[in-house]
């Protein structure tokens, strides 16, 4: 093998992942992120950031689309793979890796889409056109003749919480990103980095006859959702830690218990005790404005609260009675209203929502 | 002294800086994008800042590319606030009377131009000192303290009236009509418990 | 070349700033953009005083003095701009000076 | 004296090479993988380099790839005041203020990166860089300005000189302390990492590939690493110290302050925006400026020589 080949396979030893997973292939996700961390494969955050793509589990037909868009912004060299849940899991990411130095060795002249972000994923392709980012015209006043350019249209203005009336920028989140529940959509407005008018819905999801059969104890349930809320508030090194008691807890060892509960333990005694993260959380999603019933899991009514419940959860305490825990959509885009991205971001990483059993075609959400 | 004060390449490093300057000056009204004319006038600061390197005031220079790149970054977010098209996707004009006001920035121009080219400047006189930077240091706070006293009480009255008038909501907003709210009440709480 | 056609050369430099902002500060409609044509201005102020203080008076801090000073004005020409036009936008919904002439009506 | 390209290229050395160290901690710190993780920051260069460059739905090309560009300059031209021995590339009589005026303008390149592919998240982490510059930019200013009020100097070497009886951090470390942290601010690193939050899908990151993620991401390490340097410079006495020539004693000092940086930043979570502002207006600006004053009756006292 020549020189440069050699260089070329060692740079992408350590390929940048994009996991999407069809819901309902929880478990075997897990499998995969404890294989990715063995392999210390990083998992990337945006489609320029991705080498690999591997879908999990069988998208239904909108999840496809949208799986599609996304990996046209992918830039080369890169590789995509759908790997099975009944295969060998190491020989299938071996697979992948073999493939994207192949990729690489070949010269595509394949650009990637000149699509903006992942964040732009509307359930619809005809979607992504309305979204549009900072060039933002002033549609509602004075000369401007509104329209669009390069197949996007100009922002236009609402009333916003500091009495300005200014630019809304028409969003959609979803349904693929990280520490997101896949298949999960939020259109709304945003103002700067404040949203409005949320409307959630789930994309059609997956085929999988077996959907939403998650065998798991509810411990590791839990340190899962820890791992996904540490993710995004940014704390990855606590998210690796999570991510490595799920490992144990989720595995079938039964002399090694106690050492796996005390790692548990541990690993939610760090994160309740931060300081930093309690400073970070606190207050954001507060149902103090009386739109949670009562009863709910989230203790406190803020994220803190939902931190706080998944670390009792995960640490093995008694299970809190989570009546109608799993909240509707409805309730949640309630809670998202006039939230700040991130603020919705955590909000929704912290909740247990609701998925639909069945597929369910989801009617347009009115973009 | 035979010499001339400024060696060839400071002189022409002056001079090209100086085209730089203008050239961009005049982008910042010409180019359809507002990010681009934001920049393009923190270009022609740059250029002056890199002038008044050459020209051996290194402290004045510094602080004009600081002070002026965060100015031009504050102006940024100011210009998707309130601008129409800030990225020029949509070609547009937007002046009034482009015509007078070309002539008068012609005539302005001209008239210096012409005083700048019939005085006969004098000579230098004195030597520059050895640390420009400790001259302006010492003239702050000893010769010329007043001024700078005053200039403080006037960016102090700047952030005052500044705040007043952009800020929508007063203390009556916050605190309650009586004042008697013990946290104020505000969009984003902050992270301080108050 | 000479120090004296070195000093007229930056000298007209300066006015040719002085000349495209008065251009920009009487032409454009924008109040933003107003503001940048003002900053050129004293720009090219700032780039006059320099000049003056390196060619004629190096042993005095006056024309050092005069570059502080232009800064500062473009610090709260700035500040006050932008707060005016929040108070405008906020009351009329209008960032543009042809608009705001109306207020008067 | 040094002949300029030299010294050019010796501080574009010490740049990357410090810039690579920060990686190669930070990598190990981040993945836990070991002393194998070193390597990590190299691969992610050559993978970069690999990568095609992408582009987006109208994107402000210009402006956008000129800032990815500017990112290592500024931190590489931040270098240049940074005291290597007794003596820096560029000896003003104001270094200090240039350090900072190259964080400033990293503000309009970060910025710009954000802005310029004209996406949603991209955005927003222009937004939040620019609320965290505002509010980081005076505590660092009078941190920065409190080393050289202690020295009678805004000149590197002269601040390092005046270091020869008593190490300034003793003095100063509430100013020590808000460096480091602004710096890291600047950086947007660590937990200050809100700019390119995984909340917003990597921010001012989420629509870079190949080369310029590379000049980016180089000048985010190149510049932490800078700023471990002139920490040691400023606060911890540069070169100083018995037994070991100067160089040696500044770069043992320069890694032990990467080592404590690296460690304490990825062990705390990002500490949102919105929060860490307020903090910055109402704690920082007032604490730097009483140690600033604490400083000021110190050097009316005599204490600095």
């Amino acid at each position: 093998m020549d020189l440069t080949g050699r260089i070329r396979r060692w740079a992408l030893g350590r390929p940048r992942v994009l996991v999407i997973d069809a819901p309902g292939g929880e478990r075997f996700r897990w499998q995969l992120e404890d294989e990715l961390d063995r392999r210390h494969w990083p998992l990337a955050l945006s489609p320029a950031d991705t080498d690999l793509a591997l879908v999990l589990g069988r998208p239904g037909a909108q999840l496809a689309a949208a799986i599609e868009l996304l990996w046209s912004q992918v830039p080369q060299p890169r590789h995509r793979q759908d790997i099975a849940a009944d295969g060998d899991l190491p020989a299938q990411l071996d697979a992948a890796s073999v493939a994207l130095v192949d990729a690489a060795n070949r010269t595509e002249p394949v650009q990637p889409g000149a699509q903006t972000q992942l964040g732009n994923l509307g359930p619809e392709p005809d979607d992504v056109d309305d979204e549009h980012a900072g060039h933002s015209g002033h549609e509602g006043h004075h000369m401007h003749h509104g329209g669009d350019v390069a197949g996007l249209a100009m922002a236009d203005t609402a009333p916003d919480r500091d009495g300005l009336t200014l630019d809304v920028l028409r969003v959609a989140l979803g349904p693929v990103l990280p520490g997101w529940p896949t298949g999960l959509v939020l259109t709304g407005s945003m103002q700067g980095d404040v949203l409005t008018g949320v409307e959630l819905a789930w994309v059609d999801g997956s085929d999988d006859p077996n959907h939403g059969v998650l065998q798991a104890t509810p411990q590791a349930v839990a340190m899962d959702q820890l791992a996904r809320i540490l993710l995004v508030a940014g704390w990855p090194t606590a998210a690796a830690a999570a991510r490595r008691a799920r490992r144990d807890l989720s595995g079938s060892h039964p002399q090694r218990a106690a050492q796996t509960q005390r790692a548990a333990a541990r690993v939610a005694s760090r994160v309740r005790g931060s300081r930093a993260l309690r400073w970070s959380v606190q207050g954001i999603g507060s149902t103090d404005r009386g739109m949670t019933p009562a009863g709910s899991a989230h203790a406190a009514g803020d994220v803190w609260g939902g931190v706080r419940h998944w670390c009792d959860v995960a640490a093995g305490g008694e299970p809190v009675p989570v009546a109608g825990s799993p909240r509707s959509l409805t309730e949640a885009s309630i809670l998202l209203e006039g939230s700040e991205l991130a603020a919705a971001r955590l909000v929704v990483a912290t909740m247990d929502l609701e998925r639909p059993a069945t597929r369910v075609e989801t009617e347009s959400t009115g973009v | 002294m035979n010499d001339t004060l400024l060696s060839d390449p400071a002189v022409i490093a002056v001079v090209v800086l100086g085209a730089v300057s203008v050239g961009s000056g005049i982008a910042v009204f010409v180019v359809d994008s507002m990010a681009r004319a934001t920049f393009a006038l923190l270009v022609s600061f740059l250029a002056i800042a890199g002038v008044l390197l050459a020209l051996d005031l290194v402290y004045l220079a510094v602080v004009t590319a600081l002070m002026m790149t965060i100015e031009m970054a504050i102006m940024a977010v100011f210009m998707i606030m309130f601008m129409m098209n800030p990225a020029g996707l949509m070609p547009m004009t937007m002046v009034h009377n482009g015509r007078g006001s070309a002539a008068v920035g012609f005539v302005a121009f001209v008239a210096l131009t012409v005083g700048i080219w019939t005085t006969d400047w004098p000579s230098r006189r004195g030597q520059p000192p050895a640390d420009t930077t400790r001259q302006l240091g010492e003239a702050i706070m000893g010769s010329h303290m007043l001024v700078m006293l005053v200039v403080g009480i006037g960016l102090f009255a700047t952030i005052l009236s500044g705040t007043i008038l952009a800020t929508g909501r007063g203390r009556y907003d916050r605190f309650g009509a009586d004042l008697r709210a013990t946290r104020p009440d505000d969009p984003t709480p902050g992270g301080l418990p108050r | 070349m000479s120090d004296q056609t070195t000093l007229q050369t930056v000298l007209t430099v300066a006015a040719a700033l002085v000349g495209v902002g008065l251009f920009g500060a009487l032409s454009q409609q924008s109040i933003v953009m107003v503001m940048m044509g003002l900053e050129l201005v004293v720009n090219g102020v700032m780039l006059g005083a320099g000049a003056a203080w390196f060619f004629l008076t190096p042993d005095l801090p006056d024309a050092q003095m005069l570059v502080v000073i232009a800064l500062v004005v473009m610090a709260v020409e700035m500040a006050m701009g932008f707060a005016a036009t929040i108070a405008i936008y906020r009351a009329r919904q209008v960032d543009m000076v042809d608009m705001a002439t109306d207020l008067h009506g | 004296m040094w002949g300029l390209w030299t010294a050019v290229g010796l501080v574009v050395a010490a740049g990357l090479g410090l810039g690579l160290v920060f990686a190669a901690a930070d990598r190990v710190a981040l993945t836990g993988a070991g002393p194998k993780a070193l390597v990590e920051p190299v691969r992610s260069a050559l993978r970069s380099l690999l990568e095609q460059r992408r582009t987006t739905l109208a994107p402000d090309r210009l402006l956008w790839r000129t800032a990815c560009a500017a990112v290592p300059v500024l931190a590489l031209l931040s270098m240049a005041v940074v005291p290597v021995g007794d003596r820096t590339l560029l000896s003003t009589s104001a270094d200090l203020v240039w350090f900072n005026a190259m964080e400033a303008l990293l503000w309009a390149a970060v910025w710009l990166i954000g802005w310029g592919p004209n996406a949603v998240h991209s955005l927003v982490g222009g937004y939040r860089f620019l609320a965290q510059g505002v509010a980081y930019e005076l505590p660092l200013m009078f941190a920065i300005i409190t080393a050289g009020l202690g020295a009678g100097s805004l000149r590197t070497t002269d601040v390092v000189a005046a270091q020869s009886d008593l190490w300034f951090v003793v003095t100063m470390p509430v100013a020590f302390v808000v460096f480091l942290g602004s710096a890291a601010a600047f950086a947007f690193w660590g937990p200050f990492a809100a700019p390119a939050g995984a909340d917003i899908a990597g921010g001012v990151l989420s629509e870079l590939s190949g080369v310029e993620r590379l000049l980016v991401e180089a000048g985010r390490v190149v510049l932490l690493g800078a700023s471990a340097a002139m920490a040691a410079a400023l606060f911890l006495g540069g070169g100083s110290g018995p037994w070991l020539p100067d160089p040696v004693w500044q770069l043992l000092k320069t890694l032990l302050v990467t080592a404590v940086l690296v460690g304490v930043g990825r062990r705390l979570p990002v500490l949102r925006p919105d929060r860490a502002v307020e903090l910055a207006w109402m704690v920082l600006v007032p604490a730097t400026l009483l140690q600033a004053l604490v400083v000021a009756l110190l050097v009316l006292a005599g204490a600095y020589g």
